[in-house]
């Protein structure tokens, strides 16, 4: 899976002290809900899910691709595969079992999603910009993306807005989302449901029931739909009315500063001897 | 099962031109052995794993491999590995024939190598152009639904090299922690090589821990600090700053040399 | 998941005419299930083991079952299972349909079923009349070598129950020792009961043991004892005597019926 | 794996004191060489195999086929999970594991297989005597012996002599031996060997190199041609020089017999309370 970017070095706090990652992550909490089956990823997602965890959903499961299922890590994980997980999960079993076994046979709940690239339809990017056999960025590539976004219940995608980033047209279909629209997911033998949410910088964008175009739904505090439409490469479409999210509770911010605060002091620690 | 030296081992299971599968999911990443390999100076192999992580990285930079099989090459948590985009991008020091697959696709390929089947099933690859650009990612329909389900060749590595906690004098190797698809690339592979931190006597008998027997085991290697800046469960953490800083060092092509001259090319580093 | 009683489990997920797997490769044998099954009089299930041993040819004698999918039916080290004979070779106390493939063949379909896989692919079925018989055993041909690949169709029980050493509270389920096709068919069903030795309040992390993560069981039965006369690892053995004696109860119908009126049916033996 | 039958009832000591079955045991046990991995069945079979782990074979590997790897029992199992084979493996493996990547995958070198009837090219029937649909008697299966018949590298038969077991025509074919001879087995797809040798209580039968009919090749001390004649079905092919087998040497003997007495005291222990 590929990672979502950790806080970006121009995030500073606004709009009452607390930075845009930190709401994506928050946005991101609020939508599990306890005991729901999470496939996580490293970055954002990982950050959302042990937040909610920690907060309003204490049973959800964590589920890492490296095969740590009900995983309860006291600090993020820097991998998909660090130690810390493994020590915290109810169980750790391989890797072929988790994608078989779980994944494919319909046991998540949740999967997150990142991306260089997203389209209308939620559709995903994290292999090449440019020609696949020409590129000018090779990315990462699919890792576990592709079989998350077909057979998770649902997807959650999290990805900060650039024209860049939202763009007409993918360089590379990595993961499906509702393909081109108007119930052509349906043909393809994907089981889970696509992408339900999309959480960017500014908001929350959702599929249109109908048309399955991403839509913009809800706002954080202080962004607007001009910013909104400034940042994504196509013609946003808005829905009737867009809901404004209500900004970080004081709990939710002290819970992710501390355990960010954690992180940050378990990984910069010297780890090179023993 | 021969003990043998990491020199040896590697001089007799990883000829120039075959196929190798350093395997490790995050944890138990055999760095030492590819250290080795490099050292070697192997060239035109075809480097199998699902991520191919920094070892790769310094393996590809160095010139050791003509082809990659994977799914996903980056530098986990950090970002891009900028040898691989080196040689995919501009095909320095030597252009990388790519096999790209997805981590369910991997995994059903190396299980199906280690049931020496002759591919694997999923329902995977689904809306992905990676079909379109991979024709190993075939298809066949089910014989009792209809259904069409997307296949992949197994994978039988020529080696397969794993770091692993401890071996017995038998040669039985045990693994615990995240174990990735290790299993499954080390049976599907002709000659199975095991770094391992500490070897003991004898194990005691171990029920249900994941342990590969000695007659499936061609030869062990004692090898401490192995999988560094890898981690081992129970003997070492991972080095995290480490693999922040790999992102500097690698990102050109003189600094990248300079540091792989300095701590794996030299007899010191050995 | 809730923590039920064995009757309560039976009632809610063994509906007559319902498919039902009571997995086991004579180690944790869920012989308590099985009795209550007789006890709740079922008919017309569709029972799946690998090894059909006493408890199914109980089940098969007091007439629950109309149709058994199986790879090996009978008293292991001692011989035949009489009551299973008598309803394939006399159709008494009703007629069984078979169901019947090799272990190889019934490993494979419950990997399929648990992988939601509509079909497994094996190296099987080869020179033997099984495949005659059994219409069920199709093929596949590999898109890679053109070979022809034998295919089961994926075994999905509507339920499936184990017995197992341990759960705790949040309904996570452990074993260990010898563990055949258990976690497999624990995973193709839609619905998973498991009785246990024991429940302890909540379990340490347990690394790589064998464990069955509460979110995939659907009840949780207190039951000790549950698998005698088969054994659990680490609470009692097995009482091979019985084993051995069985095949003198069960030799014909009167005496068969006689002890299962006195050792299940009676409300003493619940 | 369909058992083998053990010491029946008329099988008293004769010809020196030890009894056919014993010269059974003895005799398959000198067929596996030390480190040779065997997939061993109840009964017969795992006598001869753990007869040659405490006399000339000590690294004998023994796999069961509920997926206990090298096992080293001290007592002979009844069923094919005992306990007391969990208690002295290197490790547990789930049942699909041993199947696929150690039987399938070529991983064993030499395969144990009883039956009811065996025709004479080595094919095996444990299924049903007469009619599959109606039966006059139903067997258990077959179990683990169709793929064990095709992938270990060699197998051994181990079955009593009579005109009603040695057959012309089985009722049923369970598992391959050489199909219908010269050759027959190399298309089927089968990648094991076939059958090597089947240890009988007259002898030895081993194929004929050209046309893979079971041929007598060695005959136990006190048993005759004509013997092995009259309790085979068919008309039995005799090698140009049939050896004698050496009757069983004292350490064989005790060290079975040994084992055989720690198993009856160990089995007929009570067990029925933990």
């Amino acid at each position: 899976m590929n990672g979502a970017p950790g806080d970006a070095p121009g995030d500073a706090p606004r709009d009452g002290g607390w930075t845009r990652d930190e709401m994506m992550t928050i946005a991101a909490s609020r939508l599990l809900w306890n005991g729901c089956v999470c496939f996580v990823g490293i970055g954002l997602p990982s950050a959302a899910c042990n937040l909610a965890r920690l907060t309003h959903a204490p049973d959800l499961v964590l589920i890492y691709e490296s095969g740590t299922l009900g995983t309860k890590p006291d600090v993020l994980p820097l991998s998909i595969g660090d130690g810390e997980l493994a020590d915290t999960a109810a169980c750790v079993i391989p890797l072929p079992e988790v994608f078989a076994w779980y994944l494919q046979a319909g046991r998540v709940d949740v999967g997150f999603l990142g991306a260089a690239q997203i389209d209308r339809y939620g559709n995903l990017n994290s292999t090449v910009i440019g020609a696949y056999d020409q590129p000018t960025t090779r990315l990462p590539g699919a890792g576990g993306a592709t079989e998350i976004a077909a057979h998770a219940r649902r997807t959650f995608v999290m990805l900060k807005a650039s024209p860049r980033s939202f763009v007409t047209r993918l360089d590379f279909r990595t993961s499906a989302g509702y393909f081109e629209g108007r119930g052509n997911r349906g043909a393809s033998g994907a089981r889970g449901g696509g992408p339900r949410a999309v959480i960017t910088d500014f908001g929350v964008l959702v599929p249109d029931p109908h048309s399955e175009e991403l839509t913009l739904d809800a706002l954080f505090p202080g962004a607007t739909v001009a910013e909104a439409r400034s940042l994504v490469g196509w013609p946003l479409a808005v829905g009737a009315t867009v809901r404004g999210i209500d900004g970080p509770r004081a709990d939710e911010l002290a819970t992710l500063r501390a355990l960010q605060e954690r992180t940050r002091a378990a990984h910069s620690a010297d780890h090179s001897r023993g | 099962m021969p003990l043998l030296t990491l020199r040896a081992a590697i001089e007799q299971f990883v000829p120039d031109g075959c196929c190798a599968a350093l395997e490790g999911f995050t944890h138990l990443i055999p760095f030492a052995a590819g250290h080795e390999i490099i050292r070697q100076g192997k060239r035109d192999l075809a480097l199998v794993r699902m991520t191919p992580d920094l070892v790769y990285d310094q393996m590809i930079g160095m010139g050791c491999a003509s082809r990659l099989t994977f799914s996903w090459g980056g530098n986990p948590g950090v970002g891009s590995l900028h040898r691989l985009r080196d040689a995919v991008e501009h095909g320095w020091p030597a252009p990388l024939a790519l096999d790209e697959h997805t981590h369910a696709g991997m995994a059903a390929a190396y299980s199906a190598g280690a049931a020496r089947l002759p591919f694997g099933v999923l329902r995977g690859y689904i809306g992905t152009d990676l079909a379109r650009e991979n024709p190993r990612i075939r298809s066949v329909t089910c014989p009792y639904t209809g259904e069409q389900l997307a296949t992949v060749p197994a994978i039988n590595p020529d080696v397969t090299i794993l770091h692993a906690q401890r071996a017995d004098r038998e040669g039985n190797v045990v693994l615990h922690g995240i174990v990735g698809a290790q299993r499954e690339a080390a049976l599907a592979a002709s000659a199975l090589v095991v770094t391992v931190e500490e070897i003991v006597e004898r194990f005691p008998p171990m029920m249900n821990a994941i342990l590969l027997p000695h007659w499936v085991v061609s030869a062990v290697v004692h090898c401490p600090r192995g999988a560094y800046p890898a981690y081992a469960q129970g003997y070492y953490a991972r080095d995290n700053a480490f693999y922040t800083r790999w992102d500097a060092i690698a990102r050109d092509r003189t600094g990248f040399l300079a540091w792989m001259r300095e701590h794996v090319l030299t007899p010191s580093a050995a």
